[in-house]
């Protein structure tokens, strides 16, 4: 199955003619990578996001947008009109660039540390269920029904609404709401993977668990991993806003949620370049994590090769 | 036969572990992690006395296990009591929001299903064209902006400035709530058409490049025949899946679509409730959201069995 | 979008917040205070034109007689006054109000059972009343047992009796918590008496309230004999055509149409829409609707858009709580924090320049307020705040802990938070900012965990008493002194002084008091806020006033204007023109 | 006599992200009306992409027909419009797939499935067609057809999905029938079936048709004329008995060689290499290969002791039911098996699909535990040691499993692979030392040292299952199951691990249980054969004896069912010459 799909040497099957050129390099990942290349679309992408990274590391370091704070010019300046805050300020005078700049670190932070929560919780246990499956299985599944009976939102609101305040908080409703799909999918593929032949092979040399568990299965299912966090980047970022809306988010510091909202009641009075400068800030990264995400899939995922 | 009504009933079965399961989490979320509600209740000429008293009432002084047991006992009687903060009968409370969440977001559902599943098969069928490029891209860029974004701009246009349609409001009956929830559905099916479409094309190209759909070109079927035939009825089941589980959380509605266009929904519900630590309230509405979705996926297994004859209830 | 029906006269108005309930002694909110009081009438009310706010009688039938020692009230109550037609009555028509009707709606705000949100007002004051609410705590009370200090003479005479002096106690015989219920709809409608509000009122429900996002009313056909005021009026209030309906009898519209929208921008859009006949404006708002000398913008005056500027009687604050050794005697830091912190500005920002500027706890249009005081503290002047930092042993902030300021989670407070924090970084004082849901702000300022904390201050009854009492220290946390500010001699000026019989000498007193508090710095002052309202021409008869109880039986609605503006789309024009520039 | 079909220069590319591949190269060659004709080839020769090429199926993208002419009655396909080329499509021209369990719509009744297309082209109401398929299902032999039409694919077998699909194809009578493979995935016994039925339809019917096949033996019982494509062109071209008379190119002289037949017994089969050297060369054939050998079945108690008893076995699966899914009953794949097993002997064990011989071979490993019995290997009551001993048991015990595709783990590298199972016990002191194994191995199976660093995907189907031999090998075993090792590989390929395996068991003196349901292939290789039917052994004797003299009659079934491997006619010579 695999590797019909993955070789193109029909010709070269031949038992005695196969002789596939020696590569210096080769490995599923590099092959996916050598894939993604090719896309030029998903290479732009990975630009945006590498570039949306530095940024955010950047600002948090202090190097850019540390005087986001400052006062430049008049409140609610409009934009094109001074270089020093080409796109304008907001109700203190603050540079909406610097703005947008710094809310970058939030935006990538809470994409980062929502899945550094995410993922060990739903690999995990995902990986444990699906392997070992009877009580354990029954019991995780079980554990994971219950949290996905209750709505998603109200889940990020209650668990947001208890721990209160900040950036903090994001993080961890984030992370504790979004693990659940992963765990489903990880325990569903590892299930797939207990039962091939590889596995039961690497029990026919004496393997135990977790060898078969670690060093077999997961490295199987990184790809799926790494689809799902880049796609959870995208909707980590989206829910920030959601959660400044209901005023659950992020305080102190400017962050893109906080700026729509601001533009909730600015609009009306005319001033829209808040909610343009993080709408196109926040349209841009979402869109190359899309992509990548997709191209991701492609690239990583041999089931889907060829189906874009 | 038997072994379908087994599964059923052992599937019905399952909700008492996933209810005492969802009971303890909104405990622990609500009765313990939460602090004392009564200050806000009582206002901001709250006295100590006064405070003591009502903990009393409310039964916050009882153990921890016996408010547990009260939250599994409302949970399997459905009998909710009283919001603490509005003193309403919460049933009727969840009735009169239901309606106007529902009235939103059931149309918007379907419409915004079938519209996406055809897009979804015109985009497949134009597989790798210019076309199907340009559609994937659209949703693409559809999906990253915010919903709120929308919803200000087409509320700010659609409704106030082509008077179009209503700005804000509800009536309840037909046709009259017809008028109030029309922008919010455009809103919520131009917020879904992107994902959905995007999600439906995938699982459609999974279906397209399968060895039936070979045989039936080869039977001289039509394209269209096959993709609304034979590929179609193959793509239900990951549809379903997608789907049917969205079901019990259209309870919901959308929460910012019922706040911005001030429809009395479940959702707006949900926020209130939580500003005023209205905790009955939201236990309610979590427990019979977690019911909805157990009964739901039980309904999602029996249509499985209605569009794919290998699926066995067992 | 729907046709408008012109043949009734329809008034609409708009609320902010879930109307929770129709109960008067669970009047929570300044909200379903206002839609109680559709409904329900009280002994007393306020006069509609007059300024300052003045009591009159409302369902008594002239002011109470007081005793000497002001202790005893007694109340002669307007005979033939009916309740609403209510299937709660024999044969479905509304029974006469007697004045045991006030005896029973009192002890129900007693009564442990309906926990009321109001007992505050009445709590120690009534004689034999606080041992009654003991006697029943948890039980069923018994309401027939006679409580020494409330009772009805005869069918119309009431008698309060008080257990000391308290010259507050006629405002809150104005206030909804007191306001007339029939024992009969209580009974039959037992926990929905809520939903089935049976009052005296110029209005009633058509239907049980469920909850819904609009509530209707419709006039009382049998509302008793009330006539539009012309006292009081003043030259504006004539000038603008308020006492053209002296004498005519009320309620002069038909129904009553509230709708409850939440989001400020959708209300405001319903405004311009016409949907709604008055609107507060949104902060955000201001520079397209007001002129920066207050009037109306062209554009809106064009469309026969009214604005209406009144201040509120209220203030905002930022508290600090005195259970911190940091703040409990550290004058000197309160008073640079406070000279740090650019109120003008603030006042620009957030409330478009139209607050006016806190010098002390009391609002003008109250006695006790002097236009003349100026707060050396309550401005901003950096220097002089660096200098008292650094005396308070904190030069340039060293040595001083981060403070945490708690907010609550709204874009304006967030904004405001900021700013704050802003001001504070200039003094070299680090603030620490953390958001809230309501429900935990309000837990952590009752508990005392609240370092500092925004809040606001909205008055009860026109009595400086309600604003000095936040910082008397007997009403700490739980209590309205959220603060915890504790002074004893401070304590002891106030105590005398709220029991002074209203006039110049108390207003004197409560001058000296609230301007020598200032200047220890117990709350960083902010503004004393300003009412912006806008109406659509139709709406005739408005007149702001901070308890709005009441007062929709006084507006009329010219429904022939109305069609008039709404299908010559006069409202929609310029907008286009103005977002088609944008 | 006029031709059917006629395939000219075609040319078929593949636009792939290597490059363009060009999967057929000048293809020509005639299909004549009433007549079958073979097209034979290795896995990826350009079989199918040919067939396609005459339905227009070929995925476009990436697939392009770039020249050539296909001309059907007269007609030249390739100029036709689509809508055109509909109309001929299950019509005039029918297909039939290699891969029956997928190329059936799953969710439709297969009565609806075969209506479609009569109710398409011969304007049929749906009531007609539908009794009209019933006809057809029970010309195609399928019992109840009546009940069958109303059945969804997966409620039927293999063999029936394959009927069913031959009953869609034959459905509108066409006048060209290609069969992609029809048999490759099925049965010995079933295959046998369906070739019958093909040879009598089209004989009933007089229609051409095109037959697919990578095994040569399978076509020899139906075809014509025989074309053979190597590496996307064709290398010879004759009629049936010809080309297994006088093959000329040394590939098809390869495929014939490569299938064992029951009735020959070479010490090693004859593969494609042989014949044929990298570049396509003919090279002198090493007739010292070809020696026929009398397998004589002897035991010497001193160099065969017993390594393996197995006592009572059995295996059962339990079947869940009830509300709470407790089990109420047993499944009894392996129900009561007993034999012994001398060392440096193979034990064959054939039977149908779903007999237990899985279950079997991997609860002897206890890969699968046992339900009952015992297993004793080489003294030792495996059946009774702990997890620990276990598992340093399987240093001696191996196995080699049915699909090279999936036995290997796509994200380790063959040297990884090889190494691990010398980790986990113990060989080699160094890494060095493994690393020096892990040629050694490598070249034992015949494989270049330098290939370790690859991952399994780059290797072809062959020679991976020369690395999972190799992975059985590094722990030194005495004992290797073989579970289907071979069924997978293309006739060729499976000739040479056949090879492979036999010339390991000389060297190392190890013991095999090969388990397999093709019985030639069993006979081949095997000193004893065992033949399993539903979880019990039926019969159990030496292999000549299981092939000469059947006592069963589901042994004599299996027996039958395998290809002759040569046209009848030149059977019946040959018998007559001799
Ligand atoms: N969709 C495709 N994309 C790229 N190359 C293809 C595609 N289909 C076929 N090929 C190439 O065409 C060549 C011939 O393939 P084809 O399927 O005709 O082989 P075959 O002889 O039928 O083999 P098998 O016996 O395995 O079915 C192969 O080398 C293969 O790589
Ligand atoms: N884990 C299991 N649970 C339940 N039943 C099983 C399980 N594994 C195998 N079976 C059943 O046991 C029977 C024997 O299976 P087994 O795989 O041993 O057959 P086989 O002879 O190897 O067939 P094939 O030739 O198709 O490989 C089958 O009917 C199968 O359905
Ligand atoms: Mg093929
Ligand atoms: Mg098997």
């Amino acid at each position: 199955m695999f590797g019909q799909t993955t070789s193109a040497d029909g010709i070269l099957v031949n038992e005695v003619t196969a002789q596939a050129p020696v590569k210096k390099k080769s490995s599923l990942w590099y092959d996916a990578w050598k894939r993604l290349k090719r896309d030029k679309i998903a290479v732009a992408s990975v630009i945006i996001v590498g570039l949306y990274a530095l940024i955010g590391l950047l600002s948090a370091l202090g190097i850019v947008a540390a005087d986001w704070n400052q006062e430049v010019g008049p409140s609610y300046a409009a934009p094109f009109e001074n270089w020093d805050y080409i796109l304008g300020t907001d109700i203190f005078g603050r540079s909406v660039i610097t703005k947008v700049i710094h809310g970058t670190q939030i935006a990538m932070s809470v994409g980062l540390v929502s899945s550094l929560i995410a993922i060990p919780i739903g690999v995990g246990l995902g990986a444990i269920a699906g392997y070992f499956g009877g009580k354990v299985d029954e019991v995780i599944v079980w554990f994971y029904t219950t949290v996905s009976s209750i709505p998603g939102i109200m889940l990020l609101m209650s668990i947001a609404f208890i721990l209160g305040k900040g950036i903090t908080t994001v993080y961890i409703a984030l992370g504790l709401t979004s693990w659940v799909g992963l765990c489903r999918l990880i325990r569903g593929e590892v299930m797939k993977h207990k039962n091939r032949e590889y596995v039961q092979a690497a029990d026919a040399i004496g393997a135990g668990h977790t060898r078969k568990l670690l060093k077999h299965i997961l490295p199987n299912v990184t790809h799926i991993v790494i689809i799902n966090t880049s796609l959870q980047f995208q909707v980590a970022i989206k829910s920030e806003v959601i959660l400044s809306y209901i005023g659950l988010g992020v305080s102190g510091q400017p962050s893109w949620g906080t700026m729509i909202d601001d533009a909730k009641l600015e609009l009306a009075r005319g001033v829209w370049w808040q909610l343009a400068g993080a709408t196109v800030a926040m349209f841009l990264v979402v869109l190359a994590f899309n992509i990548l995400g997709d191209a991701l899939r492609d690239a990583l995922d041999p089931k889907l090769k060829g189906k874009s | 036969m038997n072994s379908s009504v087994n599964y059923i009933i052992r599937r019905l079965l399952y909700l008492i572990p996933v209810l005492l399961g969802v009971c303890a989490l909104i405990f622990l979320l609500f009765n313990v992690v939460a602090g004392d509600p009564t200050a806000l209740l009582l206002g901001k000429h709250a006295s100590v006395e006064q405070m003591a008293e009502l903990r009393e009432q409310l039964g916050l002084n009882k153990s921890l296990f016996a408010q547990y047991l009260d939250v599994v006992k409302s949970a399997f009687t459905f009998d909710f009591g009283r919001s603490w903060s509005t003193k309403q009968q919460i049933s009727s409370m969840i009735m009169q929001g239901a309606i106007p969440s529902l009235t939103l977001s059931i149309p918007a559902f379907i419409i915004s299903t079938f519209t996406s599943i055809i897009f979804a098969v015109i985009v497949a069928y134009y597989r790798g064209k210019g076309i199907d490029l340009f559609i994937r891209v659209t949703c693409i860029a559809m999906m990253s902006i915010s919903s709120l974004v929308y919803i200000l701009v087409f509320q700010n246009v659609l409704a106030f400035q082509l008077g179009l349609f209503e700005i804000s409001g509800y009536e309840y009956g037909f046709p009259n709530f017809l008028y109030y929830v029309s922008l919010p559905i455009i809103i919520w099916i131009v917020l879904s058409l992107g994902p959905d479409i995007r999600f439906y094309r995938t699982i459609i190209l999974d279906e397209i490049y399968q060895d039936y759909v070979r045989t039936a070109r080869a039977k001289g079927l039509s394209e269209k025949v096959i993709l609304f035939k034979h590929v179609l009825r193959n793509a239900m089941i990951p549809i379903l899946t997608y789907t049917v589980v969205q079901l019990p959380f259209l309870l919901l509605g959308a929460l910012l679509l019922e706040s911005f266009f001030a429809i009395p929904g479940l959702g707006g519900m949900t926020i209130t409730a939580l500003n005023s630590s209205d905790f009955p309230v939201l236990k309610a509405i979590t427990i019979l959201s977690a019911v909805a979705y157990i009964i739901f996926t039980l309904i999602q297994d029996i249509l499985y069995t209605l569009v794919d004859p290998r699926v066995k209830l067992q | 979008t729907k046709k408008q029906n012109f043949d009734e006269k329809v008034l609409n108005v708009v609320v902010s917040a879930k109307v929770k309930g129709l109960d008067p002694v669970n009047a929570g909110d300044t909200y379903s205070s206002a839609e109680i009081a559709r409904v329900y009438e009280g002994l007393l009310e306020y006069e509609y034109l007059k300024r300052p706010y003045e009591l009159k009688p409302s369902l008594a039938q002239a002011m109470p007689t007081v005793s000497d020692d002001g202790l005893t009230y007694t109340f002669k109550i307007k005979p033939g006054v009916k309740f609403h037609d209510n299937k709660c009555f024999p044969n479905g028509k509304g029974r006469e109000l007697v004045a045991s009707d006030f005896v029973y709606s009192i002890k129900r705000m007693a009564d442990s059972k309906n926990n009321s949100t109001g007992w505050w007002l009445l709590d120690g004051r009534i004689k034999g009343l606080n041992e009654w609410k003991d006697k029943y705590k948890g039980k069923d009370a018994n309401y027939s047992e006679e409580v020494e200090g409330l009772k009805a003479l005869d069918k119309y005479t009431l008698q309060f009796t008080l257990t000391s002096k308290y010259p507050q106690f006629l405002y809150s015989l104005a206030m909804v918590y007191t306001f007339a219920v029939p024992h009969e709809a209580v009974e039959m409608y037992g926990e929905e008496f809520l939903n089935n509000p049976v009052g005296t009122g110029a209005f009633q429900i058509t239907k049980p309230y469920a909850q819904q996002n609009t509530i209707e009313y419709v006039k009382n056909p049998n509302y008793r004999d009330d006539f539009y005021p012309s006292e009081g009026a003043s030259e504006e209030d004539i000038a603008a055509g308020l006492t053209k309906y002296a004498g005519k009898k009320l309620p002069l519209v038909d129904k009553i149409k509230v709708q409850i929208q939440t989001e400020a921008s959708t209300r405001f859009l319903s405004f311009q829409d016409g949907n709604v006949d008055l609107s507060e404006i949104p902060k955000d708002n201001f520079d397209q609707v007001v002129t920066p000398d207050q009037g109306l913008t062209d554009e809106y005056k064009a469309k026969g858009i009214d604005l209406e500027v009144t201040p509120d009687l209220d203030i905002t604050y930022i508290a600090f709580n005195h259970d911190d050794p940091l703040f409990k005697n550290n004058v000197k830091l309160k008073q640079a924090m406070s000279l740090a912190y650019n109120g003008a500005e603030a006042n620009t920002l957030f409330y478009n320049g139209r607050g006016i500027l806190a010098q002390t706890i009391i609002p003008p249009g109250i006695g006790g307020f002097d236009p003349n005081y100026k707060n050396p503290y309550a401005k901003f002047d950096l220097e002089k705040a660096k200098k008292l930092l650094d005396e308070a042993g904190y030069k340039n902030g060293e040595g001083l802990p981060e403070i945490s300021y708690e907010t609550t989670a709204t874009t304006v407070s967030r904004q405001m938070s900021e700013y704050f924090q802003k001001n504070m970084a200039e003094l070299g004082i680090k603030i620490k900012v953390n958001t809230n849901t309501w429900p935990q702000l309000t837990q952590k300022v009752k508990s005392r965990q609240a370092q500092m904390f925004g809040m606001a201050w909205l008055g009860d009854y026109p009595d400086a008493e309600n604003f000095l009492q936040l910082l008397y220290g007997p009403n700490s946390a739980p209590g309205p002194n959220g603060g915890n500010y504790n002074d004893a001699q401070f304590n002891k000026d106030f105590d005398t002084a709220k029991n002074m019989q209203p006039g110049p000498e108390r207003a004197a007193k409560y001058a000296k008091l609230a301007q020598r508090v200032a200047e220890e710095v117990p709350l960083l002052l902010g503004v004393h806020r300003t009412s912006f309202v806008l109406k659509h021409s139709w709406l005739k008869n408005y007149k702001f006033s901070t308890f709005n109880h009441g007062h929709a039986k006084y507006y009329d609605v010219d429904m022939k204007k109305k069609k008039e503006v709404l299908e010559s789309g006069l409202l929609k024009k310029d907008v286009e023109k103005k977002t088609a520039s944008n | 006599m006029s031709d059917l079909l006629q395939i000219k220069n075609l040319n078929v590319d593949f636009n792939t992200p290597e490059g363009i591949v060009r999967a057929v190269n000048n293809v020509s060659f005639d299909v004549p009306l009433g007549k079958t004709v073979g097209l034979v080839g290795e896995s990826g020769s350009g079989k199918s992409v040919t067939s396609l090429a005459v339905m227009q199926l070929i995925p476009n993208p990436p697939g392009i027909i770039s020249s050539g002419e296909i001309i059907f009655e007269g007609q030249d396909l390739l100029k036709l419009q689509e809508e055109e080329m509909r109309k001929i499509r299950g019509n005039d021209i029918a297909m039939i797939f290699q891969e029956p369990m997928t190329s059936l719509n799953p969710v439709f009744k297969v009565g609806d499935q075969i209506s479609e297309s009569l109710m398409l082209h011969k304007g049929m109401s749906p009531k007609e067609a539908w009794e009209k398929s019933v006809e057809l299902l029970d010309q195609v032999g399928i019992p109840n057809p009546k009940a069958s039409a109303q059945k969804y694919p997966h409620e039927m077998s293999g063999g029936q999905k394959q009927r069913v699909m031959i009953a869609m194809a034959i459905a509108c009578e066409p006048k060209l029938l290609i069969c992609d493979e029809p048999t490759t995935a099925l049965d010995v016994t079933i295959q046998r079936q369906v070739i019958d039925l093909m040879f009598d339809l089209q004989d009933k019917y007089k229609m051409g048709m095109l037959f697919i096949t990578h095994d040569l033996g399978v076509i020899a019982d139906i075809a014509d004329d025989v074309v053979v494509m190597y590496r996307s062109n064709i290398v010879e071209q004759n009629t049936a008995k010809n080309i297994f008379m006088a093959p000329q190119h040394p590939y098809t002289k390869g495929l014939i060689a490569c299938r064992p037949a029951l009735d020959k017994n070479p010490e090693r089969l004859l593969t494609v290499s042989d014949f044929m050297d990298e570049a396509g060369n003919e090279i002198a054939v090493d007739q010292t290969k070809t020696k026929k050998v009398d397998k004589v079945f002897k035991v010497d108690e001193e160099k065969n002791p017993v390594l393996l008893e197995v006592n009572d076995l059995h295996v059962h699966f339990p079947i869940k039911g009830g509300i709470f899914g407790r089990t109420v009953d047993h499944f009894k794949a392996v129900n009561g098996v007993s034999f012994k097993l001398r060392k440096g002997m193979t034990l064959g064990l054939v039977g149908e699909s779903g007999c237990g011989k899985t279950t079997l071979g991997r609860s002897l490993l206890r890969l699968i535990e046992p339900t009952k019995g015992q297993v004793i290997y080489d003294g030792v009551e495996i059946t009774k040691l702990d997890k620990k001993q276990m598992r340093d048991m399987r240093s001696k015990m191996q196995i080699i499993f049915q699909d090279p595709y999936s036995s290997l783990n796509p994200r380790m590298t063959v040297s990884e692979i090889l190494m691990e199972p010398m980790v986990l016990h113990n060989i080699g002191a160094t890494k060095e030392e493994r690393e020096k194994k892990a040629r050694w191995l490598m070249e034992k199976v015949g494989l270049k040292a330098e290939q370790l660093s690859r991952y399994p995907h780059e290797f072809s189907g062959g020679q991976r299952q020369r690395i999972c031999i190799a992975r059985a090998l590094a722990v030194s075993p005495d004992f290797i199951i073989c579970d289907e090792s071979v069924s997978a590989l293309d006739v060729s390929v499976q000739a040479q691990v056949l090879n492979l395996l036999l010339d390991l068991q000389e060297e190392f003196g190890l013991t095999y249980i090969f388990i397999s349901h093709d019985l030639s292939v069993v006979n081949f290789i095997s000193d004893e054969v065992a033949v399993m039917n539903s979880g019990q052994f039926v019969e159990m004797d030496r292999a000549n004896e299981v092939y000469l003299r059947p006592k069963m009659d589901y042994t004599k079934k299996l027996l039958e069912a395998i290809p002759k491997g040569m046209p009848k006619e030149l059977l019946a010579e040959q018998s007559g010459l001799q």
